[in-house]
């Protein structure tokens, strides 16, 4: 058969979305499914734009990576009524539009931030610690998600607790400026005790902030972040970092299997196909993990 | 009639204004009669405009009031003074350039049904109003495109349709040619009939006398003598103007140095839908005169010769050589200088410094790579601001600040900085005071003595007769006599304006 | 446009000093400096080493300003060369990465220029088209991945110093002095600043003004250049999807601070690259103060504000007004 | 005619790129990509409106996205929080964008300070009080919130003219009888063509800012409000970057950025090309994420260079070049 898939992607903002974008294309190739990807340049406007020309062109499906939460109904339901079946792909929406899409291939962003809190708390045990968190961008849901979720996975040890917490936008450049003060805030880090960040490239560029300042990341202080991008395996196979959760770029390849049982056999897939929030530690052959992962345009 | 139970329209006491510590206005008294045409004179920089503009309330003043028909008033802006019936014509004209001329006449008070303006409405009454100046021009068009003079004719009818009254008007005849400025003083004229009061800044002796009742002189800011005109002959006004004597005769013409050596020649210069194609010879010193009504070429004919417009028939051949004129830059390195006349637009750069602004051209020959010191700048300043008698004699203030006639000066002297082999001048005179005027026509006759060639655009034919050696009368774009040696004079100017003959060259013009 | 009398540039030294006192206040360890590694280490150097991007792009903005230009496209020419830089750096030898880097840098700039100048597109539309499509470039070089590399000699760009300062720092302070030497030490500041004020009246005074607008625009792209490669350099890899992002405004904004005005003419460059610090100070003490991020954009459109209506002709604040 | 010409150039332009994109996708000749076209750039459409009064006044407003973003997160929070009628939450945000926009306009007159620089704060200012009223984004689920989402003209083939779309239709008619048949309207032009003379002319120069500013945040409240129907729901990261597209979509439709020349129909043809231009990149879907930047940069660069070329052509053809206009 020769299906057609409009996939509404978020923009290219991190090289986790390059990868994202990377795998579907190839989940694709595999089915022999002809994609077509509309880039929304992380504007939700751009998203149902994109989605109403899908819509227009008489797609079989739709692949919508939802940059907000909310916001989706009116387009949603003009999708429903061409008979078009939406599959929400890495992020949720508002559970009032339930009833609009077939099914979500989501990862839960605040279980992932509880894992990465929770492992502190079992790594630290009953010590003291210190935590200063790098946030995704103000306003981003995955970045509240995830600083709601560490903040749960924290809670119950009140011997951790996060006493600085600043935006430092996704990205390696910002992660580095907001860790440099932080250390320099913090009397040179020395009573820092570990970094949260909301992805693994904030935490790459606090990595080297700490370097740079004479600190041992990994040692001295603690890290956790989430994405599992390929170079924080290699930051912990020297060990520099500590734990990232991981966040799968490959969420098209179900969706792509569950719109084939639904256009073939009819099959109504589950509303929720969820994906698994692994958590990476220096315990999991970091470089082995780095060199399967590299090949993914991360 | 009793003085002092009628009190005058318009009085002014103890108006005082400095900038920045400089004293621009220190007490001037002045009176405005109903009925009557009231000449403000004073040498470039005395300080007229500062006295309109504070008068007004554009400029706050610092100390003074104003009576308005013996009621105090104190106008905060253009629009307050305008209320209070006092309309004004500023110096440089202030209008909309890009807003058409219906527009520019009655911005601000266009008539309007439901909230929107009858632009047909607004026609008529522009089409009505501009026909008493006795032009005629698409009224839809945008103001920019026409020239400075018809702007200041547009300016001037815009505030004789306000004044209600008292009417300012600051050297409206500077870029007006004769029959202009005849149109114009039969409406003051007609206004003052009416009993509208009207103040009249211009550096023409001769209009002074020819339609006004009472002159006001100024001289450094401060009010030095006010008489009615009667009372006030002409050496007296000047003496007054002045604070010394005018030196040299201006009215002789010296003999026409005959034939220095050819420096360039024009053969079928033109430009399709500019100017028709010309011939014109300079020579190293000789002075060749442009005359010709508004809008008969001369402006153009001098861009064309620069090189500021191209040319697309004819050629040019300069010392010998045939030469591309493509652009002011190309001119300038051939020797060439170009004194445009709209100052404000083409000439200064407002906020550079005197110093920086006459030094441009020079700087822009010798190239980036070939900076003047600052030394040298300093002295290239200080010698022109002394030679043209450039006031403020500071040369780092920013030119924008000088009055008028004084940034006339500047860019003289930014041309004669560069050394020309040939000099360019567009209405040198325009704005300049009387004793600048006998200056600068000196200044022309001395650099012409030198061996440099000058090509002269000026509205004043008695000036131009004073030391052009050649006239190039130009009509409907085209040159249509050329006049020489003793031919020179104002009537056969005048004849050839008027004359019905064929352009010279006439057959390439037809193309 | 106003004519005022020239003023010396104390209002924005004044109030770099002032934000630099209240971050004093809000940390007081902000003026501590110590040596980390053969490197000067603190707050105070954090404001200058992170400044050091807007600084170089402005001075780069603040020429084209003064022609009544604008560049929207610095951001996205910081990506590319960044990733062009990031892409080479370990397979090719220093000189060959900075040519190839910066050599795109000046190409951007001449598109610019040719667009402005020659085809006399508006600059803000005419660099807008690079902002947009600079930036898939980039990504197109990186493939949208994050392109690390580990030459030690490109490195040195971010993280290396010369007698303790900062790299980017004495990069800035070099450049400062070669922009200044350039415009001030030929006639190229005057030729400017009189066809930033007036063209026409430039023009018709045998000003090269085409010419003039090409170059500023080429040396715009090239300072753009030097600053991705600083950006890469910094965090050991090119993120084409990031860098430089929206800095285009933080340019222009510190050439305003620095009191150039946007309808071109005068310009000054040291006060540019101070508007800079004065972003990055502010920056700084945001980050300092322990404020959550929610508050990041209050702060500095207060702060903003302030150091203009300080500079304000209207304020009785006479500061640095020359006395005639 | 003369004067029109770079708005019938911009629209030769678009109706030509129309056609292209109809001869590449057949299924683009539909009523329906039409219509999209018009909903889906609505809030643009609207706040392009009131930027091009700025532009022509010789200003700028940056401000415009983040007052987008400010509005829906405002219409949220008092819609759905605090339960508010959303007809009175529509008058209560206009009236603070107006107040705003005022603001603005006031710094802008009284200090004497860059609209660039003043609307710039402006910008993080807005965008700074969405964050602190929820950084979350709201649904919003009111009644007449779902029914106006809902309301449109059903036209053939699917088509629907959605109220976003008339909204935007009737600003733009309603911002070009204002722009081009009153006085306000011309004082705007007077301000950009020659601020000091404008004073001199009597205009209340410091009252016409602060009246254009308003407009132009007025706009941009009821842009965000049209954005909050297109999406039912509030943002505070909303509409970044939209004041750019804005600035674009006047700059291509022939207003001069340097002030004093512009046409509110210019605004919405330039408007429309923006919009083409996407909707043909996601109609080809096979644009990796950086080429559809690429190809957006050089459509755009096709445009404005068809453009440039067209009106030169134009310049060309007419005889007698106006003396004194900028050569
Ligand atoms: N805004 C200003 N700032 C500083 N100085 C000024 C300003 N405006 C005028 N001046 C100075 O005030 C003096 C009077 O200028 P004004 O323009 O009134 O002369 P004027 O009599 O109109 O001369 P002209 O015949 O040349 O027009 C001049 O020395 C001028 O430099
Ligand atoms: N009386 C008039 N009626 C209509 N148009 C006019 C009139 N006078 C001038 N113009 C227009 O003004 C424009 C510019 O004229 P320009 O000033 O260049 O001529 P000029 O011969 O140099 O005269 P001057 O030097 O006195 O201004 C021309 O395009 C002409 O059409
Ligand atoms: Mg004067
Ligand atoms: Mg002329």
């Amino acid at each position: 058969q020769d299906l057609t898939v409009g996939f509404s992607q978020i923009g290219s903002e991190s090289g986790w979305r390059a990868a994202e974008t990377t795998v579907s294309k190839s989940e694709a190739a595999k089915r022999k499914i002809n994609l077509k990807i509309a880039d929304a340049q992380q504007k939700q406007e751009n998203q149902i734009k994109a989605i109403r020309s899908f819509v227009a062109q008489n797609v079989d499906a739709i692949f919508l990576a939802p940059v907000v939460s909310t916001g989706w109904e009116a387009v949603l339901k003009e999708a429903k009524e061409a008979k078009i079946p939406v599959v929400l792909l890495d992020r949720d929406i508002d559970p009032s539009g339930k009833d609009l899409y077939l099914t979500a291939v989501t990862s839960d962003s605040v279980h992932e931030g509880k894992v990465a809190g929770e492992w502190l708390v079992k790594t630290v045990g009953t010590k003291p610690c210190n935590v200063v968190e790098l946030q995704g961008t103000v306003g981003a849901s995955v970045a509240t998600n995830r600083k709601k979720g560490f903040e749960a996975g924290i809670a119950g040890a009140p011997n951790v607790k996060i006493v600085r917490s600043q935006t430092g936008d996704f990205t390696r450049a910002k992660g580095k400026e907001v860790m440099e003060s932080f250390i320099k805030a913090e009397g040179g880090g020395a009573s820092i005790c570990a970094v949260y960040a909301h992805n693994d490239d904030m935490m790459v560029g606090a990595i080297q902030a700490m370097k740079e300042a004479g600190l041992k990341p990994g040692k001295d202080i603690l890290t956790a972040s989430i994405d599992a991008v390929p170079d924080i395996f290699k930051a912990m196979a020297a060990g520099e970092a500590n734990a990232t959760v991981e966040l799968t770029p490959n969420m098209a390849g179900p969706a792509f299997d569950a719109i084939i049982a639904y256009k073939t056999k009819g099959t109504v897939p589950p509303k929720w196909i969820q994906t698994e929030s692994k958590l990476y530690t220096a315990a999991d052959n970091p470089q082995a993990v780095y060199d399967s992962k590299k090949g993914l345009g991360y | 009639m009793d003085p002092y139970e009628d009190p005058p329209l318009l009085s002014l006491r103890g108006f005082s204004k400095s900038f920045a510590g400089q004293v621009a206005l220190d007490r001037v008294d002045f009176m405005l009669e109903a009925g009557s045409i009231h000449a403000l004179l004073g040498e470039n920089g005395a300080g007229k405009s500062t006295l309109i503009k504070t008068m007004t309330g554009v400029v706050p003043r610092d100390a003074g009031t104003l009576c308005l028909g013996g009621v105090e008033i104190a106008p905060r802006s253009a629009a307050e003074a305008t209320r209070a019936g006092i309309a004004t014509v500023y110096q440089e004209v202030n209008l909309a350039p890009n807003l058409s001329v219906a527009q520019n006449l009655f911005l601000g008070r266009q008539p309007t049904r439901f909230g929107f303006v009858r632009e047909r409405e607004m026609r008529r009454r522009a089409r009505a109003l501009l026909a008493e100046f006795d032009i005629d021009i698409d009224i839809a068009a945008p103001l920019g495109s026409y020239s400075v003079a018809i702007q200041h004719i547009v300016a001037i009818a815009r505030a004789v349709d306000l004044s209600a009254r008292v009417l300012i008007l600051d050297e409206p005849t500077a870029s007006l040619d004769a029959h202009e400025v005849e149109v114009l003083f039969g409406v003051m004229r007609k206004l003052a009939a009416r009993g509208i009061g009207i103040v009249f800044v211009t550096h023409f002796l001769d209009q002074v006398y020819a339609v006004c009742d009472r002159i006001t002189v100024l001289r450094n800011g401060r009010l030095a003598g006010a008489a009615s005109a009667g009372e006030l002959p002409r050496l007296d006004l000047v003496r007054l103007m002045l604070g010394r004597e005018l030196s040299a005769a201006t009215a002789v013409r010296t003999p026409a140095a005959a034939g220095g050596d050819v420096l360039a020649t024009f053969a079928g210069f033109g430009k399709a839908g500019y100017v028709a194609p010309f011939d014109l010879t300079l020579r190293a010193g000789q002075v060749i005169g442009l005359a010709g009504l508004l809008g008969s070429g001369r402006t153009e004919t001098a861009r064309l010769v620069f090189g500021a417009e191209r040319a697309d028939s004819g050629a040019a051949v300069v010392a010998g050589r045939t030469v591309e004129l493509s652009s002011p830059r190309a001119a300038l390195d051939l020797g060439f200088g170009y004194c445009p006349e709209e100052r404000k637009t083409d000439g200064i750069v407002a906020e550079l410094t005197v110093r920086e602004n006459i030094v441009l051209a020079l700087q822009a020959r010798r190239g980036v790579f070939n900076p003047l010191s600052r030394r040298e700048q300093d002295e290239i300043a200080a010698r022109f601001i002394r030679l043209l008698d450039i006031r403020p004699p500071d040369p780092e203030r920013p030119i924008g600040l000088l009055s008028g006639g004084n940034q006339q000066k500047a860019l003289l002297a930014r041309w004669l900085a560069t050394g020309p082999r040939l000099l360019i001048l567009d209405e040198p005179t325009r704005g300049i005071d009387v004793g600048a005027h006998a200056e600068i026509i000196a200044l022309i006759r001395r650099l012409c003595a030198e061996g440099m060639a000058l090509l002269v655009v000026s509205s004043e034919l008695e000036e131009i007769v004073t030391y052009a050696d050649e006239v190039v009368v130009l009509r409907d774009r085209a040159h249509v006599a050329r006049l020489s040696g003793e031919a020179v004079e104002v009537s056969a100017i005048l004849a050839a304006i008027a004359a019905e003959s064929p352009a010279l060259r006439a057959s390439e013009a037809a193309e | 446009m106003a004519l005022r009398l020239p003023r010396a540039g104390l209002s924005q030294v004044g109030a770099l000093a002032v934000i630099l006192l209240v971050n004093w206040i809000v940390s007081p360890q902000f003026f501590d400096i110590r040596l980390q590694d053969g490197r000067l280490f603190g707050s105070l150097i954090d404001v200058l080493n992170r400044g050091a991007p807007v600084a170089l792009l402005s001075l780069g903005m603040v020429l084209v300003i003064a022609m009544r230009g604008i560049d929207l496209s610095v951001g996205a020419v910081m990506a590319i060369c960044g990733a062009i830089a990031a892409s080479l750096a370990d397979s090719h030898a220093l000189p060959v990465v900075l040519a190839a880097s910066l050599g795109a840098g000046l190409l951007c700039g001449l598109w610019n220029g040719i667009l402005v100048a020659v085809l006399g597109i508006q600059p803000i539309v005419a660099t807008l088209i690079l902002m947009v499509a600079g930036r898939g470039i980039a990504q197109l070089i990186t493939e949208g991945r994050i392109v690390t590399f580990t030459s030690p000699a490109l490195a040195w760009f971010g993280g290396g110093s010369v007698l303790g300062l900062p790299t980017p720092i004495v990069l800035t302070l070099v450049m400062l002095g070669l922009t200044a030497a350039i415009v001030r030490g030929t006639a190229l500041g005057l030729l400017i600043e009189a066809a930033g004020g007036n063209a026409r009246a430039a023009a018709l005074s045998g000003v090269g003004t085409r010419a003039i607008t090409v170059a500023v625009y080429v040396w715009c792209g090239l300072c753009a250049g030097l600053a991705g490669i600083v950006a890469a350099a910094d965090i050991l890899g090119a993120d084409a999807n990031n860098a430089g992002l929206w800095l285009e405004l933080d340019a222009i904004l510190a050439v305003v601070i620095g009191g150039t005005s946007l309808f071109g003419g005068r310009f000054s460059i040291p006060l540019a690259v101070i508007g800079a610090l004065i972003i990055q100070a502010m920056n700084t003490g945001i980050l300092l103060s322990g404020f959550p991020p929610e508050f990041n954009l209050i702060v500095k459109a207060v702060v903003v504000l302030a150091v203009l209506l300080l500079q304000s002709p209207r304020l009785g604040l006479k500061l640095g007004r020359r006395k005639p | 005619m003369k004067r029109l010409a770079p708005v019938l150039a911009t629209t030769a332009v678009f109706l030509i790129g129309y056609l292209v994109c109809t001869l590449t996708f057949p299924n683009f000749a539909s009523l329906r990509v039409a219509m999209n076209l018009l909903t889906d750039n609505a809030f643009l459409g609207i706040v392009a409106v009131g930027m091009t009064f700025v532009i022509i006044s010789g200003g700028i407003d940056l401000s415009v996205g983040s007052v987008i973003g400010f509005t829906t997160v405002f219409l949220a929070l008092v819609i759905e929080r605090a339960g508010m009628p959303p007809l009175l939450a529509f008058v209560a945000i206009l009236a603070i964008c107006a107040a705003f926009g005022a603001l603005m306009g006031s710094v802008i007159q009284y200090f004497d300070l860059p609209p660039f620089i003043v609307t710039l704060a402006g910008m993080f200012l807005a965008r700074g009080l969405s964050f602190l009223l929820s950084t979350e984004s709201i649904p919003i689920n009111a009644g007449l919130y779902s029914h106006l989402a809902d309301y449109a003209l059903r036209l053939p083939g699917g088509a629907r003219l959605t109220v976003p779309a008339m909204i935007m239709l009737a600003t733009v008619i309603g911002g070009a009888l204002l722009l081009h048949g009153t006085r306000f309207g011309a004082n705007v032009f007077a301000l950009g063509g020659a601020r000091g003379s404008a004073a001199l002319m009597g205009i209340n120069v410091g009252r016409s800012t602060v009246l254009i500013y308003m407009l132009s945040s007025l706009l941009a409240g009821l842009s965000g409000i049209v954005f909050s129907l297109y999406t039912s729901s509030g943002y505070s990261l909303s509409a970044v970057g939209v004041e750019l597209d804005a600035i674009a979509a006047a700059v291509i439709g022939g207003t001069l950025l340097s002030g004093g020349y512009g046409f509110v129909l210019g605004t919405f043809v330039g408007v429309l090309i923006q919009g083409l231009i996407q909707t043909y990149i996601s109609f080809d879907g096979s644009l990796s994420s950086w080429w559809a930047k690429i190809a957006t940069g050089l459509l755009l660069f096709a445009f404005i260079g068809f453009q440039q070329a067209t009106l030169h052509m134009a310049r060309r053809g007419r005889l007698r070049p106006a003396a004194g206009v900028a050569s």
